[in-house]
């Protein structure tokens, strides 16, 4: 099994460093075959894994010693269980149909060859993030994926600073460097949790931590607890920290399907699930991070309601998801929250996929506004995009519904009826703009020719390659049950009580009406034409929305451009003006006592005679002194 | 008898060597730096130093001030300076304060008192005898010394007072050169 | 009585005298008027304290500075021949070539 | 070979005597001969020392001064033993990348006269003989930036000089103040380390004597305030002073403190954690903004230089073998990391003639492979896991957050700062349109370029991914310290704070 688990994890590696061997030379579609099939073998090993972890066992190999110090060991330990197996066969699966996507979508890019090396490390970093045996193993992926996340982020780093009514992200290479840096600082989050554990366990071992945790104290816990999700607040965008996730769709669209969407900003979910024997040590905490999901499930969802851009909207979405599994965890419903985790990975790429279809048909051109009635010219992203939005939406049968039915089911569980009802408002919010996007772009009057574009289908391979996640956005649901079977091998399983399963049918519905009934709102208001209302537009509340409330802008003000004037006066004003200063006043005084001194050599023998007799009437009085004290 | 005569004495080197000090002409000032140098060999008289007396009279009085005396003749005696004085104020602050720190250390208890002889007066025999005694013995090496410095003290003066009048000594050493340019000067 | 003190401040009154020459005169055989003075009162101190503890030390050293000034005076005078015959003067104001 | 020190510190002194013999046009070669057979020397230093053995090893004892105890007494540990192999790598890739300057034989003999100096700091174990070594380095490096610096050069070195001198003189003070309280209990003169180590100090004098050593590293390393010589210095010296400067010298304050404020005052520096801890994380945070306002390239990586060693600072005072070991390391990674952003920051300055990041943009088009070892050097010096930077950065706060969580999370924002002044570093030279016409011509890296960055940066994935080889050395010599430390602490403070490993007492 040792095999299985190098190949899995090294395969995308080997394929990086051999795109990069061609990374400066011109577009060689040998890079991308190669990395691709270099993926494929990788998710081939990784279903062999699930299935070896569903019959026989988990897996645990131990490459080498890293580091070593006192007593901190840690070394390169992987560890394929059940949910380490979900992860690597979702994240490879997409990898897979993202990488051979990418062959088609940026067939006619300079930086070919250096995106699929960007692009297959960023999937052996995921690997070792998800497989690693240790937190700080963990910390090596979650640290990998920031750094892939910036170069692909900033993949087109040539183009220039833009204002920002001109391009909300500014450029890419903005962007990219906003996504790192906010990463940075959920990062010390997590870092001082790692070293909670580590002077408290002795260990960064799951199994040791985890062992630990009944005897460690509450307060402890907490912190441990509360630094961790610090650090997943950062890689998965929650509030706070969650500016960047839109602006890091200034990226090629492949990346934003894996990265931005399916695997890397999943990885704080994947933390708390990991991390489940210690937030099911302290409910406080988990309830806590069920708020903070819950609170960006909405808060993500209005941004969406109003924003034109194909991609943003796609990501306040996966903003709003990433909630929903937070929600989950945080209420102790591990195994609902990789359920849903899986599920929206393949909807969610599906989605991003197809956008990056449109984007291509339509020259870069983002805007929804300037789309419609794409169904004609683009059937089969259409179809792909219509499934990804229902399962987004949760309707029956396709993959949300079963996932983001059972979220709300163990809201509704666990009593805490505000987040139930948050959710399922939200869920109404998801399946409304999800359908604005649809029937705005592909639906209603057909505005692009107004702007002189030609849409056309993509190549037939970049949609034969999206075939598996369109058929798995659709049956994924139905598996809820082997799932949970399989996954409850190692997390806890989470049974609603009696009173909650009488509730469902109900429940079902009412989650169903109110996706359903956001659906028709959409279909309304744009199946037919795009109707825009200037009095609407300039209302406050869109205006707010449409500006993310204003967040960004707050930032800019409140963090960065402070930072700058504070770093220019540490510099001007008291590096220069004072410490320096000060050093140099020193030197001044001694060079002026010199100075000033001099004028004792004057030359003259005279004057120093009068010296010499002045310095010895004063060693005189000095011995005199002395002699008189004693 | 004695006392009188210290203090006799004392005013009277006091007085001539103001008058040395304070006095504008060099010629004066020598006298009176002469004349005091006689009276202090008395001053040695009084304490017993027969043999420092002597020579006090004959290098000082006899060949110091003679050499002065023929030194002065290549300057021009009377009046070749014309000083610009000091100011007075700190002449004498200096002066003062010197001469009384001076006496606060020479006056205090702590000299007189606590010098005790490392090498006594051999008893019995006169002052000159004495002193042949310990400068033949203890202090052979000094003396030898010393008169091996005198020796050079004396080659230098005649060498320097010899010097050719226009050539500096730096300019002789640098070589042939300066040394026929001197020449040709001369 | 006289006692060593009396000899000793005559010495240091005398040594006094000496620095006021050293400080007042400009003159360069003025200097070395005023030096032996200086010189002289040492000696004066140095006999008296050998004749008051009855050490033939101290004459010994007013010897051997005796030596000395006379070496000095010897060397002295022809430096200041050579300086006199180079400069034409004597006055200390005139030579400030160590002016820093 | 058991003198190997000896030939390590004698072998380039005769070699920069000799050559002043050899002809100007071939001291390049020479040079680099020189440097690479003093490199494998320390490679062979390395191989042969014994990983096992936490004390000192290849110890050569020859009395100098017998009266007075000064002997020439050499000896490495795992501690010193990399900064050595340092050194040499550093000063070889240095001649290697060396362009063509004025007077390259002046140069060449000047860099060979300092990495005899720094060599012999390091590895000395007598403090005069330490102190001779560390005055000299100054010389040739003084020679180094005003001669070859910038326009304001003779200010730099002159500051430069002045400043560490001063320092290391109130440095001096305090030896001699240990020797003579060596003398006054054991009735001999000792300048030797070992005999010092032994020396159990009261209390009060060992804040005293900390705070003497203190200031003459602290300038050296440099600490706040005292680091204002530095960005003169890397300002003005030319590429090769900026990157033994800033790889080697600066170590040597860092240095001081493990080989000499720790063992020698335990007591005293556990006592004044709080103070240190606290210009530690002033020099981390502050220094990292005071970069960020940078608008040279260089003087970014000069600040972010003082930024660092308040991390290395804050893994010294970690007081566990963690900690320290994380330091050591730390000094390592950072002259390897440091260095090589000089070099390259060097490289566009033999291309450009300038060093403002305004002048630039877009680079990374123009200059792939550049850009790329430079993103490489830039994600180590951010810590990036896998990278060299990581495993000291980590080790250091992760001992020093035993000592006190509050100070590690202040002194952990090195990790945000040093990601926003590198990346806006990166993001305006490098990314961008290519703005200005002379850079859209600029030549990628030529060979001799390459020849030097291309092993740092191997070395730099290498160490950060199996830092074995190196941190266990460390790692075996700073667990005997920390031990050490712990028996000679008296204060029960002290007891409590330094933190023996378990391996450690286990073994005991």
């Amino acid at each position: 099994m040792e095999g299985l688990v190098y190949t899995a994890l090294f395969a995308p590696l080997a394929g990086s460093l051999f795109a990069a061997l061609f990374g400066m030379r011109p577009k060689t579609l040998l890079t991308g075959v190669v990395t691709s099939l270099l993926l494929l073998v990788s998710f081939i090993a990784s279903t062999a894994l699930l299935w070896h972890v569903m019959h026989v066992g988990p897996v645990h190999v131990k490459l080498m010693d890293w580091i070593v110090a006192g007593d901190m060991s840690i070394p390169f330990g992987f560890n394929v269980d059940q949910v380490t197996a979900v992860m690597m066969t979702v994240v490879t699966l997409v990898s897979t149909v993202v990488h051979i996507y990418s062959n088609g979508y940026m067939e006619h890019d300079k930086g070919f060859n250096r995106f699929f090396s960007y692009l297959s490390a960023f999937v052996f970093s995921m690997l070792v993030l998800v497989m690693s045996d240790n937190f700080l193993g963990l910390f090596i992926g979650w640290e990998g994926v920031g750094v892939c996340s910036w170069l692909l982020i900033g993949f087109w780093y040539h183009k220039p600073d833009v204002t920002r009514d001109e391009n909300p992200s500014i450029s890419p290479s903005w962007a990219a460097n906003e996504a790192f840096i906010m990463n940075r600082i959920a990062d010390l989050g997590m870092l001082i949790g790692i070293f909670l554990i580590y002077w408290n366990v002795g260990s960064l071992q799951y199994d040791a931590v985890f062992a630990a945790v009944p005897h460690l104290s509450h307060a402890l816990l907490v912190a441990i607890g509360v630094f961790l999700f610090i650090g997943a607040m950062g890689k998965s965008a929650q509030f706070p920290l969650h500016t960047w996730l839109a602006d890091a769709m200034e990226g090629p669209t492949p990346v934003s399907a894996l990265i931005h969407a399916a695997t890397m900003v999943t990885a704080g979910v994947y933390l708390v699930i990991r991390a489940h024997p210690l937030y099911s040590a302290v409910p406080g905490v988990g309830y806590f991070v069920a708020v903070v999901g819950t609170f960006v499930a909405i808060f993500a969802a209005s941004m969406a309601l109003v924003n034109r851009d194909l991609k943003r909207i796609i990501a306040y979405s996966t903003l709003s998801q990433l909630g929903y599994m937070f929600a989950a965890a945080g209420l102790g419903a591990y195994w609902v929250a990789l359920f849903h985790l899986a599920a929206h990975a393949f909807f969610k790429a599906l989605l991003f996929l197809g956008a990056g279809n449109v984007m291509h048909a339509m020259h870069d051109e983002l805007d929804i506004f300037k789309m419609g009635g794409l169904k004609k010219v683009m059937k089969w992203t259409y179809i792909y995009m219509g499934v990804a939005s229902l399962a987004l939406a949760g309707i029956w049968p396709f993959a949300g519904f079963y996932s983001k039915d059972t979220i709300l089911e163990v809201a509704f569980n666990e009593h805490t009826y505000g987040i139930w009802f948050v959710l399922w408002l939200t869920a109404g919010l998801t399946a409304f703009y999800s359908f604005r996007l649809v029937f705005l772009a592909f639906w209603s009057d057909e505005r692009y020719k107004c702007y002189g574009f030609h849409p056309h289908e993509v190549q037939r391979y970049v949609l034969w390659a999206m075939f598996p996640l369109g058929l798995l956005a659709v049956i994924f649901g139905w598996y809820k049950e082997e799932f949970v079977d399989f996954v409850t091998g190692l997390l806890p399983a989470y049974e609603v009580s009696e009173h909650t399963h009488h509730m469902l049918p109900i429940l079902v519905t009412v989650t169903l009406a109110i996706a359903i009934g956001g659906i028709v709102v959409a279909y309304v208001m744009y199946h037919k034409r795009l109707k825009r209302s200037e009095k609407v537009e300039a209302s406050l509340p869109y205006r707010i929305l449409y500006n993310q409330y204003y967040i960004p802008i707050l930032y800019e003000k409140v963090f960065a451009k402070p930072y700058a004037e504070l770093s220019d006066i540490a510099w001007k004003e008291i590096d220069l003006q004072v410490v320096d200063a000060t050093v140099d006043g020193i030197a001044k005084v001694v060079e002026e006592s010199g100075d000033a001194t001099r004028r004792m050599q004057s030359g003259n023998l005279s004057d120093y005679l009068k010296w010499m007799a002045g310095g010895a009437i004063a060693l005189a009085i000095l011995a005199v002194i002395v002699v008189a004290n004693g | 008898m004695e006392t009188f005569a210290f203090y006799l004495f004392s005013i009277l080197i006091a007085g001539l060597f103001l008058v040395t000090v304070l006095s504008r002409n060099v010629l004066y000032a020598m006298t009176s730096l002469a004349a005091g140098m006689v009276l202090i060999s008395g001053l040695f008289f009084i304490l017993g130093a027969d043999f420092l007396g002597v020579v006090q009279l004959i290098v000082y009085v006899g060949a110091v001030m003679a050499l002065y005396a023929f030194g002065m003749m290549f300057f021009d005696a009377t009046g070749v300076v014309k000083e610009r004085n000091t100011p007075a104020l700190l002449v004498f602050l200096l002066g003062g304060l010197s001469a009384v720190m001076l006496v606060v250390i020479f006056a205090a208890p702590a000299i007189g008192s606590h010098v005790t002889p490392s090498f006594r007066t051999p008893q019995g025999v006169d002052n000159p005898h004495a002193v042949g005694l310990v400068l033949f013995t203890k202090y052979l090496v000094p003396f030898e010394v010393a008169a091996v410095m005198l020796l050079v003290a004396m080659i230098a003066g005649i060498i320097l007072a010899g010097k050719k009048m226009d050539t500096s000594l730096s300019k002789i050493s640098d070589g042939e050169e300066s040394q026929a340019a001197g020449k040709e000067e001369r | 009585m006289i006692g060593l003190s009396h000899y000793l401040i005559l010495a240091a009154i005398l040594f006094a005298i000496g620095i006021v020459g050293v400080i007042r005169r400009k003159n360069l055989l003025m200097l070395f008027f005023a030096t032996e003075i200086m010189l002289n009162a040492a000696n004066i101190a140095f006999a008296a304290i050998s004749s008051y503890t009855g050490d033939l030390g101290g004459q010994m050293f007013a010897f051997f500075i005796i030596a000395v000034a006379a070496s000095e005076v010897a060397v002295g005078l022809g430096l200041l021949i050579l300086i006199y015959r180079k400069y034409g003067t004597l006055d200390l104001d005139n030579f400030t070539m160590l002016k820093g | 070979m058991e003198n190997i020190l000896s030939v390590l510190i004698f072998f380039p002194l005769v070699a920069a005597l000799l050559g002043f013999l050899v002809k100007p046009q071939s001291i390049r070669a020479y040079g680099i001969t020189v440097a690479a057979i003093e490199f494998v020397l320390t490679l062979w230093l390395w191989m042969s020392f014994d990983a096992s053995d936490g004390g000192f090893q290849f110890i050569e004892f020859f009395p100098l001064v017998s009266s007075f105890g000064i002997n020439y007494y050499l000896g490495v540990d795992g501690i010193s033993l990399f900064i050595v192999v340092m050194t040499a790598l550093m000063t070889l890739l240095g001649i290697v990348t060396l362009g063509e300057v004025k007077k390259l034989k002046n140069m060449i003999i000047s860099l060979l006269f300092l990495e005899v100096a720094m060599v012999g700091v390091f590895v000395s174990l007598d403090a005069i003989v330490f102190y001779l070594f560390w005055e000299f380095s100054l010389v040739p490096m003084l020679y180094i930036i005003g001669y070859w610096g910038g326009e304001k050069r003779l200010y730099a070195a002159i500051k430069f000089f002045l400043y560490t001198f001063a320092g290391s003189l109130i440095m001096l003070v305090g030896m001699l103040y240990v020797a003579y309280v060596y003398h006054e209990v054991t009735g001999n003169w000792s300048f030797s380390l070992t005999d010092w180590y032994a020396l159990v100090l009261p209390i009060s004098v060992q804040k005293w004597l900390f705070w003497a050593f203190f200031l003459g590293f602290a300038i050296k390393v440099p600490m706040f305030p005292f680091h204002t010589w530095l960005p003169y210095a890397h300002g003005q010296a030319p590429t090769i002073g900026s990157v033994i400067l800033a790889a080697v010298l600066l170590k040597m304050g860092t240095y001081g403190f493990v080989r000499f404020s720790l063992p020698m005052f335990p007591d005293a520096s556990v006592a004044y954690i709080l103070p240190v801890g606290v210009i530690a994380i002033i020099m981390i945070i502050y220094t990292a903004m005071v970069a960020y306002a940078q608008k040279d390239m260089k003087q970014v990586v000069a600040y972010s230089s003082i930024s660092h060693m308040g991390v290395i600072v804050l893994g010294t005072f970690a007081m566990n073998p963690e900690g320290i070991a994380g330091s050591v390391f730390l000094m390592l990674s950072h002259g390897i990391v440091s260095g090589a952003l000089f070099l390259l920051v060097g490289v566009i300055y033999d291309r450009r003639h300038t060093k403002l990041m305004s002048e630039f943009g877009g680079l990374a088009a123009v200059m792939p492979k550049y850009a790329l070892i430079f993103g490489i050097m830039l994600m180590a010096s951010v810590g990036l896991p896998l990278t060299i930077g990581f495993v000291g950065e980590y080790l250091s706060l992760a001992g020093f957050f035993k000592v006190s969580p509050v100070m590690t999370a202040l002194g952990g924002f090195s990790v945000i700062l040093g990601a926003v002044y590198m990346l806006s570093l990166y993001k305006k030279s490098f990314f961008g349109p290519v703005t200005k016409e002379e850079n859209k011509v600029l030549p990628d890296l030529n060979g001799r370029e390459l020849a030097a960055l291309v092993p740092l940066a191997a070395i730099v994935v290498w160490l950060g991914v199996y830092p074995k080889p190196v941190l266990g050395p460390i790692d075996t010599s700073v667990k005997a310290l920390v031990q050490f430390m712990d028996t000679k602490a008296q204060t029960p403070e002290a007891k409590r704070v330094i933190h023996v490993s378990k391996s450690t007492k286990e073994a005991k």
